[in-house]
């Protein structure tokens, strides 16, 4: 769950997030390459491993707000990644950054919100659609299961473990589509029968955000 | 995995320093990772500046000089280059007479060059255009995806617009005429090997002794259909017939590019080229120019990719032109 | 044994007709395996032929044309040319100032350039003078064995001699010059990987994945040991150290080549350069100029070499001038 | 044993020594090819196979001369082998072309001058001394054993059996032997502990003159 006190997830909270993605793109780094040599290039997991890196030396002093927080993780995977998936996860977490504003912390409505912000500038940016075999496959179906899950009742933690169940179902329904968006779709019908690596480092960060909230920690 | 490296993690920034020590009439910004010339173009000419993953040597630095690029843009290997790089490297590089930014069709670099564009006339209202090359026919061209490739065009296209700019031409003129190019080029590879990517550390496919990859790119992606291995004629083949296939090319002069993997010596890239220039003449291609060489790369890869452009007396004109790169240099 | 040929027997055959696809500014006689300059250089001039086996293309039909070569003899793969083409091309590029052969020092190389001065000047009276590069520090130099190999010097000694053909200097002083060079220069080469002769249709010899040879040749010979892979910079010192150790180079201008073995892509190259020029300019060795690339190949091995040559004013002023070739272009 | 009726070897004969050389570096090309590997650049097997295949398309009529037909031989060697061999093996033939001159045929004596000559030819040609592990450790000890052999009372036939199985011992010596000449004197102590490849075809071309002599063959 959020916060025990207050209901609302904290700064620290988030960093702890970041935090845990980075080590997920350590732990997986390789296998995401995996996935990339299948069907692109071979640098997903590099490509992570070395914005991840970046990011948390950027947020090694937390900035003032959640706003400014997310921005700058944006900022800095936007200026360390490159490739598709430094425009995608930076402009995810620009998007967060500006939907979040000044507050300080964020309670379970709000990061329902900064989630939709960030997912739609994912979409805006790669304009991909659903079934298209990218990180959206992922990203769509865990915001959706966030927000049932709220509707349902549910606090910021248990919304963000119903979306990380979400994002690993999206991610391994990529794996009999055909690619139309991102290089795996220059080999036609061969990009079938591949889980899509986007898809795959996607659910490592909503499985990350879930990990952040749970108190005591659902998966240790 | 055998390369001659250091630690894989540092092989961009290595290189840049060998690539600085190698070219003196180049300059290297190692912060943000462009290479520049080392003496800028006049004033009142527009620029061009490309750029893209490393790993495609001498593509992009080894076209930087008089007649060609202004800057190149590195990326880390097989990865596009931060909005950041290149956004430096546009104002850098502007005379003010504008930009242009040739990028190759990888969704990453397209993203990649537009947010760069956006931060750079943001900051100092450079005027930038973009030409997205997209030249490989083994990639189905379809609205409903990513599109094709650019692949080896894009090593024509900047000599002939970095001629045009050269001369003197507007960014309205460069640029139409970078789409022009864009146009009437098409490209086609084989691979005999995949590549080995160096954060990687071992091969990105496996492809038995006795088998090839048809219609591959230049980022060791598994190509369109493995076939078995075949001699240089039918190599040649398998080059030439998707190539004309998709447009005709027997109405004007051809420049025509036969290009190495990088893995792939020149003995056997003039056996396949003495092929190709055959089934080309059996085709009625009147072939006016031809290069054979590394030029686009794909790290170790063995392979070979064929470009065939479709010119006129202009074209033919401007790639005629003085060119001084470590890549391509004549004229001068 | 994955190579982009035709049946292996006709590899020569083959890349010979490529090359002259590729390349309307020579000429091929084919029935000779000749590379000549399709427009001959003018009367009263000294002509340099070389040749060797092939498998090291660039070298040396892509060195012929102004300011280089007047013609290159190919033999088979490694297997030096027969006396007959030497004679044939002796003769038919002789402008009456008589002609220099290039050679490198090999023995069946020595000896077939030897017969071919024979028969050259007993059929034509042509005076034929030769010079043997000699600049592999990897081997003992020694009176009671073949020698030291020659290997990359060749390449700057051929583009060096041919500017002083082409500015007029008379056949005595062409010889003495290449002896001067030769003096002057000296290579180590490491490989990562072995080369496989298209005939013998395997690799030459096994190298163990974390292993390479150090000392190597250009024809896929055993190097003089075989050392645990080591980064570019451990790398670069393998070369640098016994090319200072068997000639001090600090006295004087350098120029200075890393040249890849075929197999070896540019970006690699860089990385080592980055390193081989930190060494030389921690070691007090002037660099002038420099070469990076594949100029003298060993079929698809994988590896580099180094060259050193200690220059003067004259010799850079000679290297300065207009060439253009296929294999090395500038001043035209 | 050498023509039956009169004692001597005939040109036929000769044609029949170099069919049997052909098939020889055919059969064995691979071996030599690979023994080149070991300490050389890995052609010695094609060179000679391209070598031999041009001579026996050249002697498809044969001259009229022994001397003219040998240096028919010698001068289609030099022009299409190339390397070492081209000009060793085509000076050893152009050198036993012009020893035998205008004759018909040979008889013993006769041959182990035409031997003499070619061999001196290849050592005036490559300079190599007994023990620099070339092919001239085996073309060393062959011709002298053809000439104790002849001293003892051996026909031609016997005599050039004695010098195939000298050249043998010759070849399996150069094994140990550090080379001093040619491209294996590169490697230096590294040459040690192969069999020279020049050694070899020149063991296969002594044991070609025996088995071409030998009436009936003797090792059909
Ligand atoms: N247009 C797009 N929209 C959403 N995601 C995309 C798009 N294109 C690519 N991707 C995602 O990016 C991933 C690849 O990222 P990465 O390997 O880092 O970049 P690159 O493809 O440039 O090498 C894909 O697996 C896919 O999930
Ligand atoms: N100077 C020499 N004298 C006699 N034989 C030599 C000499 N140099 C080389 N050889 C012989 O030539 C053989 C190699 O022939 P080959 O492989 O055809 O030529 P290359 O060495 O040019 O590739 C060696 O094994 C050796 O027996
Ligand atoms: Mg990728
Ligand atoms: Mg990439
Ligand atoms: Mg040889
Ligand atoms: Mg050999």
């Amino acid at each position: 769950m959020a916060d025990t006190d207050t209901g609302t997830v904290t700064q620290a909270q988030l960093v702890g997030w970041l935090a845990a993605f980075r080590d997920a793109v350590h732990e997986h780094g390789a296998h995401l390459t995996e996935l990339d040599s299948a069907i692109g290039d071979a640098d997903h997991g590099s490509n992570l491993v070395r914005g991840m890196d970046a990011v948390m030396v950027a947020v090694e002093a937390p900035p003032d707000s959640v706003g400014a927080l997310l921005k700058k993780v944006g900022m800095t995977l936007v200026t360390s990644v490159g490739g598709a998936s430094g425009p995608l996860y930076g402009t995810f977490f620009l998007r967060a950054g500006t939907a979040a504003g000044d507050a300080t912390e964020l309670d379970a409505a709000a990061l329902a919100a900064v989630l939709r912000a960030a997912v739609e500038g994912v979409v805006a940016r790669g304009k991909a659609d659903r079934g298209d075999k990218t990180m959206y496959d992922a990203l769509g179906p865990a915001l959706e299961a966030y927000d049932a899950a709220l509707a349902s009742g549910a606090d910021a933690a248990g919304a963000a473990r119903a979306a990380a169940d979400a994002a690993a179902r999206g991610r391994d329904a990529t794996e009999p589509m055909q690619a139309l968006k991102g290089r795996a779709s220059y080999l036609g019908e061969r990009s079938i029968g591949h889980v899509d690596p986007g898809s795959a480092s996607a659910t490592l960060l909503v499985e990350a955000l879930a990990a952040a909230l749970a108190d005591p920690p659902a998966d240790p | 995995m055998k390369k001659l490296i250091n630690d894989p993690a540092n092989v961009l920034a290595d290189a840049l320093r060998g690539i600085e020590a190698a070219h003196p009439e180049l300059r290297v910004d190692h912060q943000h990772r462009v290479i520049y010339r080392a003496e800028p173009k006049q004033d009142g000419r527009v620029a061009i500046i490309s750029g893209g993953g490393s790993g495609h040597e001498p593509l992009h630095g080894g076209f930087v000089g008089p007649g060609m690029l202004d800057a190149a843009c590195a990326g880390e290997v097989f990865t596009s280059p931060t909005p950041d790089q290149v956004a430096e490297a546009t104002t850098a590089v502007d005379r003010g007479a504008g930009v242009l930014h040739v990028v190759k069709n990888y969704t990453g670099d397209v993203m990649n060059f537009e947010m760069a564009g956006e931060l750079a006339a943001a900051d100092s209202g450079v005027r930038v255009e973009t030409v997205v090359t997209a030249d490989d026919v083994a990639v189905q061209d379809s609205t409903y995806t990513a599109g094709r490739r650019g692949v080896g065009l894009t090593v024509l296209l900047e000599k002939i617009v970095g001629a045009a700019a050269e001369e003197g031409q507007d960014l309205d003129a460069v640029v139409a005429l970078a789409q022009r190019v864009n146009d009437a080029g098409r490209s086609m590879g084989i691979a005999l090997t995949s590549c080995t990517v160096p954060a990687a550390g071992k091969p990105t496919f496996d492809l038995p002794e006795d088998e090839m990859e048809v219609g591959v790119g230049i980022h060791g992606e598994p190509g369109r259909r493995r076939v078995p291995l075949a001699p240089a004629s039918e190599v040649a083949a398998l080059l030439v017939e998707p190539v004309l296939a998709d447009r005709d090319a027997t109405g004007s002069p051809a420049i025509v590019m036969l290009n190495g993997m990088g893995g792939t010596p020149l003995i056997e890239l003039y056996v396949l080229y003495g092929e190709v220039a055959r089934l080309l003449a059996d085709a009625g291609v009147p072939v006016a120019r031809r290069l054979v060489g590394n030029y686009i790369t794909s790290l170790d890869m063995a392979g070979a990719s064929l470009t065939v452009l479709g010119a006129d007396e202009d074209l033919l004109r401007l790639w005629d032109a003085p060119v001084d790169t470590s890549g391509l240099r004549w004229g001068v």
